[in-house]
């Protein structure tokens, strides 16, 4: 009956309040895709909470020390478990390696691969289980590839639209396996019968994801105990849920303060209306972004604004690059002030400041519709006119905002001043610095780029090179910390706070497990709940 | 009397209306309001037209004025044919010929005080001053015996009687004329109508108006009118004097017409001998052939059926449009009894 | 011979003195009749206020509004904030009145477009009549067919949120019920005999359409206009509501509502959504009382007592 | 005249509320209607005719209208007293009535078929089919053409005579004693008012049935009814035999009406308009209603409502100056036009 | 009748079209324009690809050839493909339909029933407590933001009572057969239907009443009570039929505006409906698939329009089929 769990060995409900266009993570990039990463489709490797790897699906994480990368670093070798077979029944084989990295370079298919594939020049099948594979130049990145394996006995050709099945409902080797998609109403999972890691597992008969667009009505049935889980809680909802957990909701929320992967940062943008030649009138200023960086009181807004729930961050590298979080500007709107002062930027009408007739009025602008954002958007507003900036909030759909330059997103033709988001691509930060280099400025020529900053620096690029092509770790570490600095310096982007992540789930639902990275949302973690008679209609 | 020149002659008049139907409007059949009608109005007299509804009084009126264009047929104005008019000559005629209308009420702007609604054809034909305007709406209120100081109210402010004394003062303020009376009285109570019948007459004497006088109540057209029409189905089926025509009708129609009139006398009604007519009128979209009251009328024979018969002089003045005129036996008529 | 004309006649001055006023002296009887409807009235009176302390209130009050204050965040109602603080502590009254500008002129903007083209539609149409009247009603119809809010949606995605696409998309999609009503009116009143006779002075089609015809349809537009107002105010609010509406820290009542979700089902601040919801809830139904009153007072035919 | 009295109204009075104030629409009616007697209420509009049929067939709808006082006995039973229900029933039975606009009195969207069957049936019971073939037989009788075919037309695929003639089959369904009829021809011409005058006439001498017949024209009911009532800003304020009411009005308003009206024959004459306009009947009227319009208003005639007494045998009028009144019956007074204007 | 049909049914054809125009110029307005719509290719098409598809769409053509020929692609059913799921439109809007339908035609129903007998027995008993109760209820529900008022029935019923479900269609957890599972359909359908038809019943059972009132105060009614018939036959047999015949046209017309209330509705109780997907698109900017909702809630309102007519003329003998 509604409003709790079902016996034990039924169906777990989980409320997915983002429902993807298509479920393939590989041909998706809504975040909503992800929820295959918790029950179907399973990486070759899984990264640990120091960012080293560890091998799922395959036998053994291929190293130049046990031969698995050539002494080049151009040809890796990536090896199979033994015995695994997608969840039809058919086998695992190197040849889906193959396909995969096929589909991922083919330009006809509709993937959104990871950047990694970029880099391959050839595979080669060695045998069932071995793949080898040729590339361009030394690709430190490596292990990112074969997050996704597509099973090749699935598909025509490598050219795999978005319309395809397999991109739609994903085949995969994980604990579940899908059985229908009702649009905008749920997806059913059905066990894996023969799941490869134990044949106990998984021990739920299926999970069923209820599309629950409404936020605030999916986080309300999840502490009524109508749901099991909510995919996926963001900051701003553990405040909530922790109230309600003390409150006597049937639920368990578990916080991982440290494992802060996305960051909410301004983009400011340098140019003036994408023209790279001319600064921008206001933020082309480098004491006015400064100033913003000053102004910033991060601490209320993780205290008032998110209920604690928020790491103070002042860059985009982490924890589990090695790295702990640099420490932010200080909030000190006196330096703030003094900064604009000495810059020229004079007091003017209604206490907004103005230099050269040009005032400090810029537009602040981000996705409309997500509330607690909103909220700390207009407390970034109050700071900034605290020291004399006048910020207005234009907020847009996300597309707007995001669109390519030829369809005219704001971002990409350099259309506003100041625009916030949110990302996170951990847990390695390369790929990361590459977003910023000259060659991602989205141009005429290459509409899609963005590097919305509209920011070219020389030095960060060699150094971004440098990294992207460096097989040694430790030269890679100190080749992005240097980036970064450039990067805090010049304050191309100025990062606000760092997301806290956490969890929650019904306290009906036993054996969850929270992985450093991806939390309950793993097959390990999937595979082995079960559901309790721990149920019970909420407050 | 009979001499009078002519005010307004109608020659071979007609006004059809199409029936549309269907999703693209096709004209599937015509109403034959009024089909071929020739009458002439004197100079100072008053001509009655009378018949049933749906018989085309209305239409006639309104064709005579303008207000409608006919179909085929001239109408002249002092000679002249208004029906070829201009817009422009004919804005210029327009206060020469004016209408007073059955319905006081609704032909009255319901939010237009009644002073403005006897000024506006002033100021519409640019006549004298704003101040000789004003003037002249008061002499026109005191010349229909109404209240000066009722000009500021609205129509619905007034009586029955008041509010057709006000439509008669709209159609007097640019000196017209030829007046149409449609119905003028048919709607004010019996004691109310004796009042406004004889301010028309009186006008009639103190301006030398002429009027159509429509009306489908015999005894009232006997008693304001010079002359009669009476009207049937689009058709004038017998013109002549007043007494003549209520005396001694010699169309079968006007006989039964004359007799389902009801007579305010006990003594006679008892005794008098009543024409009562079969059947109603018919639909004018569809009218029988030969002579149109052959459906109804008594006398009908195989050529009433047939052809239509012509309106012609008859013997005592007048014309009627029926085959058996002159061969009818005198049916009795109410001054008969 | 006929039924007669309505009773209102006063006897002649003779013997009896004293003039009697005729039964139905009515100059201002529609506003007595609509004074008479007490609802309405009293939410002429309503309605009255609300605008005036939207209009000179956050002058008034000691707080902006968008004044800040995390120290005073999420309080319930007080003497200091009569509806409490929103969750960056600002003063809700303020905010409630401020967005009440916005709600409001959107609204009545919207209506005074969509008036606009209405009458002007309906008007011709009317007059008209005949194939004009056809090829404009078809395109009534077609309007009629779209489902407004899909297309303002649609609208408001393609250009933008924003003062004037919202109203232009709210108008966009309102004014035919006042063209069919402003139609239907010309339709009637041109067969009425007052036309004819307006016509038989010599007058032209403009000063029938405007002077003759324009007044007897002004009832029913006024009723609409006002009906019109309570739907372009929850249009907006339900816009507000879908995030497509006035993006903070500008806020219009549905968006206040919009914001106030959370706060009210998760936290139980129940203040957050009371009091722009009571709001919102008062003026529409004000507006429909005054509605109401005024189809009344326009129509004396349909009273009701 | 020695026929029992089937309904007798006795000092009816009934008030309308309305936004001007208490209307008083019917102010002291006192009426009676004997066994297949045929009776006449004249008066111009607005006088109360209507309102006093309706309160006596009990269709008076309250609000607004509220009857104040007075009694209304049908065949001894005081119909006021009487229960809703029992009330209703006498309707179509026993009472009956037909109305001024046929097209409006007709339910626009049943076939007059079913309306007439339906009332057959209500009152009489019996399958549909026999209360079709009964509203067959009505339809033949008040003389519709082919009336089966007829049966299942709506009203408005009928003439106007012919739905009156509807109207009165329906009245007539189940033979009742006492048939009210509301001005049933005013709307129509006077060829086809002719034929329905002629109908109900034979209709009556057919089922002896009463009638009381109401109308604003004299004409009218000249020949056709046996005693006439002349109504006046709510009372009645003459009542007589037709043919002494006609041949000598001893009330002024009834004289005045008379001389107002053009003959068809007779030599052409000056109307003699009744000078005004009908009171104000949201006013309290304290006395004669008709003095201001009257020419031989005295100043008595102010002081006090005037009582319908007998002038002479079974002929009342309320009026202080009746004998005034008969001897200037015939007088053409020449009115000034001055003193016709309403509006001075 | 089979005629009267036929013509009504042509009579939609300019309708139709003018619609199709409407939707063809916003089309033009949308990013990429009719040629993205139509391939599916969406985000990802780049200058390259587009400019090749200009030539293959013939995008240099006059507009109006390019209305014909999109025209065209309608009504033979090619609709484009949904920029987010590369799905054909029709497709992804089909699957949407049922619940809309399901969830609109309950609420009509409901609203219309409920109008029709609370209005009728408001008039009957004009001014009783009742009459006044239902009025003002009724001013209340047009006064009511109906996201307002689907929060807080969830609220109260599904959070705070746990009575009634909170969202979908169906239970999650348990599977039911035959009466257990219209039982469960219902369940979920209370909140959204009373949320949905709140609106309309509001003003309808306003209509309903006036038009009753109206209608108790003809001539004809008089009639009927005055030949002796029962009142309950007066109200039943003859008010009410007559009272409906306006009513039936307030009531089509409400339907356009029932497809935004399900919008509404359909995203605050997680219904898988036509209104939600509209939405989710317009967040999207999904625009093949905007634009295919737009064009089959008109074509819905069209059809309901049509059975409205075709009530209408059932229900008013004076309307000829000629
Ligand atoms: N505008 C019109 N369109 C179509 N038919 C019309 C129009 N005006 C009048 N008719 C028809 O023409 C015929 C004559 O109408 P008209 O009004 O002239 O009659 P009437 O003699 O004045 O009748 P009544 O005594 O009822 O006023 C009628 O059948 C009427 O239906
Ligand atoms: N429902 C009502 N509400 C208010 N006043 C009414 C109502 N019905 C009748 N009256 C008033 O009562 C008076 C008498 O009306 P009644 O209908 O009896 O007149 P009548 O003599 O039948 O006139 P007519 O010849 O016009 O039918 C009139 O002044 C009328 O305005
Ligand atoms: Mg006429
Ligand atoms: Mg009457
Ligand atoms: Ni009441």
């Amino acid at each position: 009956a509604p409003g709790g769990a079902g016996s034990p060995g039924s169906t777990a409900v989980i409320a997915l309040i983002q429902e993807p266009g298509v479920l393939s993570p590989m041909f998706s990039n809504q975040s909503g895709s992800d929820i295959s990463d918790a029950f179907v489709v399973e990486p070759l490797f899984l990264i640990k909470a120091d960012g080293t790897h560890e091998p799922l699906l395959a036998e053994t994480v291929p190293t130049a020390d046990n031969g698995g990368v050539s002494q080049d670093g151009l040809t890796v070798t990536y090896t199979l478990r033994e015995g695994i077979t997608w969840s039809d029944g058919e086998a695992l084989t190197a040849d889906d390696l193959a396909f995969t990295a096929e589909v991922a370079q083919d330009p006809d298919a509709a993937a959104f691969p990871d950047p990694e594939y970029a880099s391959i020049d050839s595979t080669e099948v060695v045998d069932e289980l071995t793949l080898e594979v040729t590339m361009k130049e030394p690709q430190p990145g490596y292990l990112n590839l074969f997050q996704q394996v597509l099973p090749e006995h699935m598909f025509e050709s490598s050219a795999v639209r978005t319309d395809d099945p397999q991109a739609r409902l994903p085949l995969g080797t994980g604990p579940f396996a899908y059985e229908d998609w009702q649009s905008g109403n749920q997806i059913t999972l059905t066990a894996n019968d023969d799941y490869w890691r134990d044949p106990e597992q998984p021990a739920l008969d299926g999970v069923t994801l209820k599309i629950t667009p409404d936020k605030q009505a999916a986080l309300s049935g999840f502490t009524s105990g109508q749901y099991d889980s909510v995919f996926f809680f963001t900051a701003g909802d553990l405040a909530e849920l922790s109230e309600a957990e003390e409150a006597g909701a049937p639920v368990t929320v578990a916080t991982q303060p440290e494992t802060t992967g996305i960051v909410e940062w301004l983009w400011l943008n340098h140019s003036d209306g994408g023209d790279l030649d001319e600064p921008h009138p206001v933020l082309g200023d480098p004491a006015v972004r400064e100033a913003i960086d000053l102004g910033l009181d991060r601490r209320s807004i993780i205290d008032d604004v998110l209920g604690g729930f928020g790491t103070l961050s002042g860059s985009f590298l982490y924890a589990g690059f090695g790295s702990a979080h640099r420490e932010p500007s200080p909030h000190d709107p006196d330096e703030a002030r003094a900064v604009l002062d000495d810059a020229g930027w004079e007091v003017g009408d209604g206490g907004i400041r103005e230099k050269d007739g040009v005032p400090a009025r810029l537009t602040f602008q981000t996705i409309s519709g997500d509330q607690t954002r909103a909220l700390y958007q207009q407390t970034i507003q109050q700071d900034m006119k605290d020291i004399g900036i006048e910020l207005v909030i234009e907020n847009v759909p996300s597309n707007s905002l995001f669109d390519s330059r030829d369809k005219g997103g704001l971002l990409a033709t350099g259309d506003f001043d100041i625009a916030m988001s949110r990302d996170g691509h951990f847990p390695d930060p390369a790929i990361w610095m590459e977003v910023f280099t000259t060659g991602y400025i989205p141009t005429e020529e290459n509409p899609v780029g963005f590097s919305y900053s509209h920011w070219s620096d020389d030095e960060f690029d060699a150094l971004e090179r440098e990294a992207a092509t460096t097989m040694d770790p430790e030269a890679r570490k100190e080749a992005l910390r240097e980036a970064d600095r450039i990067f805090t310096e010049d304050r191309v982007a100025i990062p606000v706070y760092a997301s806290a992540v956490g969890y929650a789930w019904n306290t009906g639902l036993d054996g969850v497990e929270i992985d450093y990275w991806d939390g309950m949302w793993t097959t390990a973690s999937s595979a082995g709940w079960t559901l309790g008679s721990a149920e019970g209609a909420g407050g | 009397m009979s001499e009078r020149q002519a005010l307004v002659e109608a020659e071979n008049l007609a006004k059809h209306f199409p029936i549309r139907r269907g999703v693209l409007r096709r004209t599937v059949g015509t109403v034959r309001a009024v089909d071929g009608v020739s009458f002439t109005v004197r100079r100072g007299e008053t001509l009655g037209l009378v018949g049933e509804s749906g018989s085309g009084k209305s239409t006639i009126g309104r064709v005579l004025l303008r207000l409608t264009e006919p179909t085929s047929g001239s109408v002249r104005f002092r000679g002249r044919d208004i029906t070829a008019l201009d817009q422009r000559p004919l804005r210029e005629l327009r206060p020469r010929l004016q209408m007073v209308f059955q319905d006081s009420y609704s032909s009255l702007t319901p939010r237009l005080p009644v002073g403005a609604a006897v000024r506006e054809p002033l100021d519409l034909n640019g006549v004298g001053t704003a101040a000789g305007r004003r003037t002249r709406v008061e002499e026109l209120f005191d010349l229909v015996h109404l209240d000066r100081r009722l000009m500021d109210r609205l129509p619905h402010e007034l009586s029955g009687g008041q509010r057709q004394r006000v439509g008669i003062a709209r159609a007097l303020a640019c000196d017209p004329e030829f007046i149409v009376a449609d119905e003028a009285i048919a709607a004010l109570d019996v004691s109310i109508q004796a009042q406004i019948v004889n301010l028309l007459l009186d006008l009639q004497q103190e301006l030398a108006l002429t009027y159509l006088f429509i009306t489908h109540d015999l005894a009232m057209a006997r008693h304001v009118c010079d002359r009669i029409a009476v009207l049937y189905l689009g058709r004038v089926v017998e013109v002549g004097d007043a007494e003549r025509v209520t005396a001694h009708p010699r169309h079968p129609y006007t006989r039964a017409l004359l007799s389902a009139v009801p007579v305010a006398d006990p003594v006679r009604e008892a005794t008098r001998r009543r024409v009562i007519l079969r059947g109603e009128i018919p639909s004018p979209a569809d009218p029988p052939p030969g002579c149109r009251f052959s459906t109804r009328c008594p006398y009908a024979t195989r050529i009433c059926r047939e052809s239509e018969p012509e309106l012609l002089h008859g013997e005592h003045g007048g014309e009627v449009a029926c085959h058996h005129a002159g061969r009818l036996d005198s049916p009795p008529t109410p001054a008969d009894a | 011979m006929s039924d007669a004309a309505p009773p209102t006649g006063r006897p002649a001055a003779p013997p009896t003195a004293a003039e009697p006023e005729p039964a139905a002296r009515a100059g201002g009887g529609a506003w007595r009749r609509f004074l008479r409807h007490r609802p309405a009235a009293v939410s002429l009176a309503v309605l009255g206020a609300v605008i005036l302390a939207v209009v000179i209130g956050p002058a008034v009050i000691g707080y902006g509004p968008e004044e800040v204050s995390m120290a005073g965040k999420d309080q319930p109602p007080s003497p200091a904030h009569p509806m409490g603080t929103d969750d960056l502590g600002r003063d809700l009254l303020v905010r409630i009145l401020v967005g009440g500008r916005l709600t409001l002129s959107v609204a009545f903007a919207a209506v005074g477009c969509s008036l606009v083209v209405g009458v002007l539609v309906g008007a011709v149409a009317g007059y008209f009549g005949g194939p004009v009247d056809n090829v404009l009603m078809r395109v009534v119809d077609v309007f009629y067919s779209l489902p407004a809010l899909f297309v303002v949606i649609l609208l408001v995605t393609l250009v933008g949120p924003g003062f004037g696409p919202i109203i232009a998309a709210v108008a966009m999609f309102s004014w035919m019920n006042t063209a069919r009503l402003v139609r239907a009116s010309y339709l009637s009143l041109k067969e009425k005999e007052f036309v004819e006779a307006a016509r038989g002075i010599g007058a032209g089609h403009l000063r029938i359409a405007v002077r003759h015809i324009l007044p007897g349809a002004l009832g029913p537009i006024i009723v609409t206009a006002t009906l019109g107002v309570a739907t372009a105010i929850l249009t907006e609010s339900a816009l507000s509501f879908l995030g497509l509406g006035f993006q903070p820290p500008e806020a219009t009542w549905g968006g206040l509502l919009y914001e106030a979700q959370r706060p009210v089902i998760a936290l139980g601040h129940w203040w957050r959504g009371f009091f722009p919801g009571a709001m919102l809830f008062i003026v529409v139904l004000a507006v429909n009382y005054v509605g109401d009153g005024l189809s009344d007072a326009f129509e004396p035919r349909r009273r009701k007592k | 005249m020695s026929a029992s009295p089937l309904l007798e109204i006795e000092d009816l009075a009934v008030a309308f509320d309305t936004e001007d104030g208490t209307l008083r629409a019917v102010d002291g009616v006192s009426l009676t209607v004997r066994e297949g007697e045929a009776a006449a209420v004249v008066g111009e509009s607005g006088s109360g005719k209507s309102v006093t049929a309706l309160a006596v067939m009990g269709l008076l709808a309250a609000p607004p209208a509220r009857v104040e006082r007075g009694r209304i006995r049908y065949r001894g039973t005081e119909l006021l007293d009487l229960d809703p229900k029992r009330r209703r029933a006498l309707g179509g039975r026993e009472l009956s009535m037909i109305y001024q606009d046929s097209m409006a009195s007709l339910n626009p969207s049943m076939t007059v078929g079913r309306q007439i069957a339906q009332v057959v049936r209500n009152h009489r019971g019996g399958s549909r089919t026999a209360a079709l073939s009964r509203a067959a037989e009505l339809l033949e009788l008040v003389g519709i053409p082919d009336p089966r075919a007829r049966l299942g037309s709506y009203p408005h695929q009928l003439s106007g005579g012919q739905r009156q003639r509807v109207l009165i089959g329906l009245a007539l369904a189940c033979e009742p004693r006492l048939l009210i009829a509301d001005e049933p021809t005013t709307a129509l011409d006077v060829t086809v008012q002719a034929q329905i005058i002629e109908l109900v006439a034979r209709l009556r001498a057919e089922l002896g049935m009463a009638v009381m017949w109401i109308t604003h024209d004299l004409g009218v009911v000249a020949g056709l009814v046996d005693s006439v009532a002349v109504m006046y800003a709510g009372r009645i304020v003459e009542r007589a035999p037709v043919r002494a009411l006609f041949a000598q009005p001893r009330h002024p308003y009834t004289a005045g009406l008379l001389r107002s009206l053009p003959g068809l024959d007779g030599p052409r004459r000056r109307l003699v308009p009744i000078p005004g306009g009908l009171p104000d009947l949201t006013r309290p009227i304290e006395h004669c209603a008709f003095a201001p319009r009257c020419e031989h208003a005295v100043p008595e005639c102010l002081h006090s409502v005037p009582e319908l007494l007998p002038v002479r045998e079974a002929h009342e009028a309320a009026c202080l100056r009746t004998d005034e009144v008969a001897a200037g019956a015939g007088r053409t007074p020449p009115a000034p036009a001055a003193a016709e204007g309403d509006g001075q | 009748m089979t005629s009267y049909l036929v013509r009504r049914c042509l009579q939609a054809v300019p309708l139709l079209l003018g619609i199709s125009v409407i939707v063809f110029a916003l089309l033009q307005m949308t990013p990429g324009g009719p040629m993205a719509a139509g391939e599916g290719a969406g985000s990802q098409a780049s200058a390259a690809q587009i400019e090749r598809l200009r030539g293959r769409y013939g995008l240099d053509d006059p507009i109006w050839i390019q209305y014909l020929r999109w025209l065209g692609g309608m009504l033979t059913g090619d609709w484009g493909a949904s920029f987010n799921t590369g799905r054909p439109v029709l497709e992804a809007i089909g699957e949407r339909i049922p619940t809309t339908l399901l969830l609109t035609g309950v609420s009509f129903t409901v609203s219309v029933l409920l109008a029709l007998a609370v209005g009728t027995v408001a008039a009957v008993r004009r001014h009783s407590a009742f009459d006044h109760l239902s009025t003002g209820l009724s001013f209340a529900g047009l006064a009511m933001p109906s996201f307002w008022f689907g929060l807080m029935l969830l609220y109260v019923f599904s959070f705070q009572l746990g009575w009634l479900p909170s969202a979908g269609l169906t239970d999650l957890r348990a599977q039911y057969e035959g009466v257990a599972a219209i039982v469960d359909r219902a369940r979920h359908l209370i909140l959204p239907v009373a949320v949905l038809s709140l609106v309309s019943l509001a003003s309808l059972i306003r209509y309903v009443r006036s038009s009753m009132l109206e209608v108790l105060g003809q001539d004809y009614i008089r009639t009927a009570r005055g030949s002796g018939l029962p009142e309950r036959t007066v109200v039943l047999g003859h008010a009410l039929k007559n009272a409906s015949i306006p009513v039936v046209t307030v009531a089509v017309l409400s339907i356009p505006e029932l497809f935004l209330g399900a919008v509404i509705t359909e995203t605050i109780f997680g219904l898988p409906g036509m209104g939600r997907l509209f939405v989710e698109s317009a967040q999207l900017r999904d625009y093949p698939v905007l634009l295919g909702i737009l064009i089959i809630a008109a074509l819905l309102v069209v059809l309901a329009n049509l059975f409205a007519d075709i009530v209408y003329s059932r229900l008013d003998p004076r309307i000829s089929y000629e």
